[in-house]
């Protein structure tokens, strides 16, 4: 539990103002706030026509685990119940792509489009029975759920549509650099509505459903549509990374598209590592291990995930808030709704 | 053991709460051998609190506790027990798929091997009614039983201080009425006895002395005959009612 | 990947169709060396990639008629995993099976997560099957095997794919392993005629005699067929120079789609560019071996059998 | 008539099934029971186990019976130390935490696994021939296998009837004050109980690579089962996990043999989902939640 709430944590901010960000010159400070952002945004913009192809994979896979991070984040970082079926939502972005390209020769942008809506009709159909099961029961249904649709999607009764275990291959007409757009975009959306979320009436109640859902229930939150709401956003973006990682991969079987240790473990590590229920958490948690995952994966297969497994394990133990409330206990990043 | 007038258990100006919320501002009581002390007062004093930070599961933030002259502030609950502390919590929910003789095991912890069969047999004097029923889980006992049961399991190691957190809660009252008789015998077996109780009057007539507590700190003290006697105390914590005659209370 | 002028495919069915996509994108002349499924080939029209390696439905294809021929089975059990390989493998055996009039007893697919194979195994002993073929990756042939010891089935052939040729299979399983019929697209002891390249001919009995000295060990398939694909790419790329005095990216990927021969790895051959299925492997061949006495026997086809086969199963 | 014995003979054969997902559901269910704490990582303990007993075989060909004495200790030391390290910080936690660290345990404990026995696919052969019983051809390995297991469940139970800290885990896990107050040590006890139901994985573990196959992966499948087994039979209740487990593995085998092995999976997935939204608490355990 965050044992500091935003309002008291802004007011500590305001009695001790030696944060190290702060030293800096205000012109300068204002200049960076701007400038980085953009200079950011300008680099991204123009990197397909500057980098090489492996670059801007790989780039486009940091766009990819930004926008689950952040998804992850959106309903588990703020309402505290662990989704732990995540790649049952991204499996079924995945697939609507897949089918209406593969097997119904849709444009892509339609594909992906309804990849976002059937995920998140899906993810509000769902909702309504599985957000009734509070804490560890929630997680283990999550965990069932993923399962299961792993076996649906391989069974006979879906083959027409999947492609059974055999897997549903197509051609998804994208170009690298449209794929690395259109990622992109999810990932700023992501992140957009993280914010949006965060500094509203909303975000605040789904952080007061975190703290002690009875409380936020005594308090007149109608907790279950809260959590439902949540959840159906977070569906919403989860379908539409799912559905152009589809584009992305080409070809999917459910023995390897539904694999919790992976497509579930990298969001959660990165969205907790950054701090989960902060803006810019994830974002920094994707980009970290994105790169470290790819500085290690090469050489050392296995151990890549060892090291997700540990830090996942440092981070409860010892920072629990995450990367960026620590550093903004320790007074090195201010307290701003920005991040 | 000790002799009668010794101080058994010193509170020293303790303050707790419960993570930014602090409850107790400043508490201090004490117990002498073979008192029965009774701590009263609204909802929301911090009285449990009070009880619960002695028995180490909650830390005081500062304050100390002492029992029998030996510092025990912040001490684990189980290792008070290895010293004669035996604590009954409140609303007797006890374990309830394991059988009164199994409850009495586990309130033996502490005892050695030997001593446990003289143990047994001197509670199963004590409470009959238990000792018909030794098979029986206490699951599916009534709410004066399982106050028993608690009792009874607390007792097994003849502690020397017992602590009861709002022993008649939810009885009914010909519940409450046996309940209290059994305190009093206890004590009378040469137990000390500290409790916290919701029916204030109904603790002063069993107790020789008592604390009112308010809003986390000390309000009233003294024998328990003049606090029933005092009018402030009668209007503010015993519903203003007349005729509790302080006849029938314990003398100090 | 932007300046390469041709690649050697990764390992394994699902990575190959995951990249094919990037490798006609890119336009990079493509040898897949080791990939069974027929995805990234099937009514797909590839431009760029070749299948090096032979297709599932081969795998076992060659034990039916063994069955058929020598055992005289009556029926077959199809019991196989439900993912892209041994789906491959399964449909081999089904279409092999009704060409040769075979009478299927029962064709079943069962999940990955199954770690108890003795209902299914029971039920093809139920349905009255001699011959029991398929299965999946290496727990299922341990399992699979088990499982019909374990009720005292007898068949008159059991063949299963990929763990049945695993060197482990014989360790784990001991004598319940001898006589148990597997798929193998290359051994050591294989005869080719190989390469000629630059007037030195490089047959499979070179590259195993000089792969000894380097490494001391016997190499196992996928060498061979990372070697055989890179004999193969020498090829088009001597070719290439030859008739543009350049690596041209279109000059090496016309002859890998359309040179018919042999490298150490076997037989090569596919379907020609443009037509539907263009790149798939059409001409390599697959032994069936059987474990006999702890060795590794290969028992079909006739012309290149190391042992006679031996019928009925368990020994 | 032929039926009916078939369908005899395939409850019997998912019953000794069912043993091994008994036992592993009983370890997680003490362990949730005592400290609230869901032990994703309990699928690797079995991993652990199996390997235990896998090595034991191939060096001194200990048979698995024999090698529980080995694996079932090894276990409950490696299940205390790791309570003792990590799980007794988030006792008492959300649960985000605690889900959090075995998540995490368990991915350092699978892929530690792959790195250390390689993903190779591991087994051996022991008693592997058809005995007759009641009329049907039953693998020796699996009557063994049947009646070990049935051995030490009761052992478990007989552990926390009757032994002194058997009971104490019972009280704890009933009410964790008053156990304090009873003067019992609830840290210990929770190592105790962390590393019973380690040991109760590892030896359902030692049966995995002769009953199955072994492979550091091998922990995600039967997790998932024994999250459907403690779940039927209600998180925290011993009772219930040994008898949901023989009832799942009987159904698994039934529906395996008469549908297919997707429906059987399908089946143990689907009953995770709808016994948690109708009734969280667990089919035969008490509704507490």
């Amino acid at each position: 539990m965050r044992e500091d709430s935003p309002s008291s944590a802004d007011r500590a901010a305001e009695a001790r103002p030696e944060i190290v960000w702060e030293r800096v010159d205000r012109r300068v400070r204002r200049a960076l706030v701007w400038s980085l952002p953009l200079i950011l945004l300008f680099a991204l913009a123009i990197l397909p026509y500057m980098a090489s192809a492996y670059t801007v994979t790989l780039t486009f896979l940091v766009f990819f685990w930004v926008a689950t991070a952040q998804s992850w984040n959106l309903f588990s970082g703020y309402t505290g119940y662990v989704n732990f079926g995540y790649v049952g939502l991204i499996g079924v972005g995945a697939y609507t792509t897949a089918i209406l390209i593969g097997k119904f020769g849709a444009h892509w942008l339609l594909a992906v489009g309804a990849a976002g809506a059937v995920t998140a009709a899906f993810g509000f159909l769902i909702g309504i029975p599985f957000l009734r099961a509070h804490g560890i029961y929630f997680a283990i249904a999550m965990l069932g759920l993923a399962e299961g649709l792993r076996v649906l999607f391989s069974m006979d009764l879906m083959a027409p549509l999947t492609g059974g275990g055999a897997g549903i291959g197509f051609i998804s007409g994208m170009s690298l650099a449209a794929k690395y757009y259109a990622m992109g975009l999810v990932a700023l959306l992501s992140t957009a509505v993280v914010f949006l979320v965060a500094n509203s009436r909303f975000g605040l109640q789904l952080l007061t459903i975190r703290e002690d859902e009875l409380a936020a229930q005594v308090m007149g939150i109608n907790t279950t549509s809260k959590k439902l709401m949540a959840f159906t956003l977070c569906a919403f973006l989860t379908g539409l990374a799912g559905g152009l990682y589809a584009a992305y991969v080409n070809y999917l079987v459910p023995a390897t598209m539904f694999v919790t240790a992976y497509y579930t473990l990298i969001p959660i590590v990165m969205a907790t590592f950054g701090g989960l229920g902060t803006t810019m958490g994830p974002v920094v948690g994707a980009v970290l291990f994105t790169i470290i995952s790819e500085a290690i994966w090469a050489r050392f297969v296995f151990l890549h995930l060892v090291i997700f497994g540990a830090v996942l394990i440092i981070i409860i133990l010892f920072m629990p808030q995450g990367i960026i409330p620590w550093l903004q206990d320790r007074r090195i990043l201010p307290r701003t709704r920005w991040l | 053991m000790t002799q009668a007038n010794h101080v058994l258990l010193r509170v020293g100006t303790i303050v707790a709460g419960y993570g930014l919320k602090e409850v107790l501002h400043g508490v201090s009581l004490h117990l002498r051998s073979r008192e029965i002390v009774a701590v009263i007062g609204p909802n929301g004093a911090g009285k449990s609190t009070v009880l619960k930070t002695v028995m180490g599961y909650l830390k005081p933030r500062s304050g100390e506790i002492l029992f029998d002259n030996r510092d025990i502030t912040g001490r684990e609950p189980h290792e008070l027990v290895w010293l004669g502390i035996s604590f009954v919590s409140q609303g007797r929910v006890i374990f309830p798929d394991m059988t009164v003789q199994e409850h009495l095991d586990m309130g033996a912890w502490t005892l050695p091997a030997r001593k446990r069969a003289e143990a047994y047999e001197k509670v199963y004097n004590l409470f009959p009614r238990l000792a018909e029923r030794k098979g029986q889980k206490a699951g599916t006992m009534s709410g004066g039983e399982r106050q028993m049961l608690s009792l009874a399991r607390a007792l097994v190691i003849e502690p020397r201080l017992l602590i009861l957190d709002e022993p008649s809660l939810g009885l009914s009252p010909k519940f409450v009425d046996q309940v209290f008789e059994k305190i009093v015998e206890i004590n009378q077996l040469g137990v000390s006895v500290l409790m916290v109780e919701q029916n204030a009057a109904r603790a002063l007539q069993s107790s020789h002395r008592g604390y009112v507590l308010e809003l986390g700190e000390n309000r009233f003290e003294g024998p328990s005959h003049a606090l029933l006697a005092d009018e402030q105390v009668r209007r503010l914590y015993l519903g203003g009612r007349r005729g509790l005659a302080p006849e029938g209370c314990l003398s100090p | 990947m932007d300046r390469v002028d041709f690649l050697f495919s990764p390992y394994g069915s699902e990575l190959t169709a995951a990249v094919a996509s990037v490798i006609e994108e890119l336009g990079v002349p493509t040898a897949a060396s080791i990939v069974a499924t027929l995805a990234p080939w099937k009514g797909k029209n590839a431009k760029w990639m070749t299948q090096f390696s032979s297709t599932a439905p081969l795998y076992l294809m060659g034990s039916v008629d063994l069955a058929i021929e020598r055992a005289e089975a009556k029926n077959i059990a199809i019991l196989y995993e439900d993912t892209p390989f041994p789906i491959g493998v399964a449909d081999g055996l089904r279409a092999r099976a009704k060409e040769r009039g075979l009478k299927i007893a029962m064709d079943e697919k069962y999940d990955k997560a199954l770690t108890d194979w003795s209902p299914l195994v029971s039920k093809a002993r139920s349905l009255g099957a001699e011959f029991l073929a398929g299965g999946g990756y290496y727990p299922a042939a341990v399992g699979i095997t088990r499982a019909a010891a374990g009720i005292g089935y007898r068949l008159k052939l059991l063949a299963l794919v990929v763990g049945a040729a695993d060197p482990k299979f014989v360790k784990d399983l001991g004598i319940l392993a001898e006589g148990v019929a597997g798929s193998d697209i290359w051994l050591p002891s294989v005869k080719t005629r190989g390469f000629v390249v630059e007037g030195a001919t490089i047959a499979n009995e070179d590259f195993v005699r000089s792969y000894k000295e380097e490494f001391k060990r016997d190499p196992e398939y996928w060498s061979a067929a990372g070697y055989g694909a890179g004999q193969l790419l020498a090829q088009a790329v001597n070719d290439s120079l030859k008739r543009a005095r350049k690596v041209d990216r279109n000059l090496t990927r016309d002859f890998l789609f359309n040179f018919s021969g042999e490298t150490i790895y076997g037989d090569y051959g596919v379907v020609k560019l443009g037509q539907p299925d263009a790149g798939m492997q059409v001409r390599k061949q697959h032994f069936v071996i059987q474990w006999q006495k702890g060795k590794k026997e290969v028992v079909w086809p006739r012309e290149l059998a190391s042992a006679e086969p031996w019928i009925g199963w368990p020994r | 008539m032929a039926d009916l014995l078939t369908f005899i003979e395939f409850s019997l054969r998912g019953l000794m099934v069912g043993a091994v997902y008994a036992l592993m559901a009983m370890g997680l269910s003490l362990i949730f029971g005592v400290m609230r704490v869901v032990n994703v990582a309990h699928g690797e303990f079995l991993m652990l186990g199996g390997y235990v007993s896998f090595f034991a075989w191939s060096s001194v060909q200990l048979n698995p019976i024999a090698s529980l004495f080995v694996a079932m200790p090894l276990l409950f030391f490696l299940g205390m130390t790791i309570q003792r390290l990590f799980i007794e910080r988030v006792v008492g936690k959300p649960e985000l935490s605690s889900l959090m660290l075995c998540f995490g345990l368990s991915i350092i404990l699978l892929q530690g696994a792959q790195l250390l026995f390689t993903p190779d696919p591991r087994g051996f052969t022991w008693l592997l021939y058809p005995v007759r019983l009641l009329g049907w051809n039953f693998p020796m390995y699996m009557l063994m296998i049947f009646a070990t297991s049935m051995a030490i469940a009761f052992a478990l139970f007989l552990f926390l009837k009757a032994t002194r800290w058997g009971k104490a885990i019972r009280a704890v896990s009933q009410n964790y004050e008053v156990a304090q107050a009873c003067g019992i040590d609830a840290r210990k006890v929770r190592m105790l109980s962390f590393g019973c139901g380690a040991a109760m994985a590892g030896a359902a573990g030692a049966f995995v690579p002769v009953q199955f196959s072994l492979s550091p992966g091998v922990g995600h499948e039967f997790i998932l089962k024994s999250f459907a087994v403690v779940v039927v039979g209600g998180l925290g209740s011993l009772w219930g996990a040994f008898l949901a487990g023989l009832l799942l593995g009987i159904v698994e085998s039934l529906i395996t043999f008469y549908f297919s092995s997707h429906l059987a999976q399908l089946t143990f997935y689907a009953t995770i989902i709808a016994v948690l939204l109708v009734r969280p608490g667990g089919l035969f355990g008490s509704a507490e939640a």
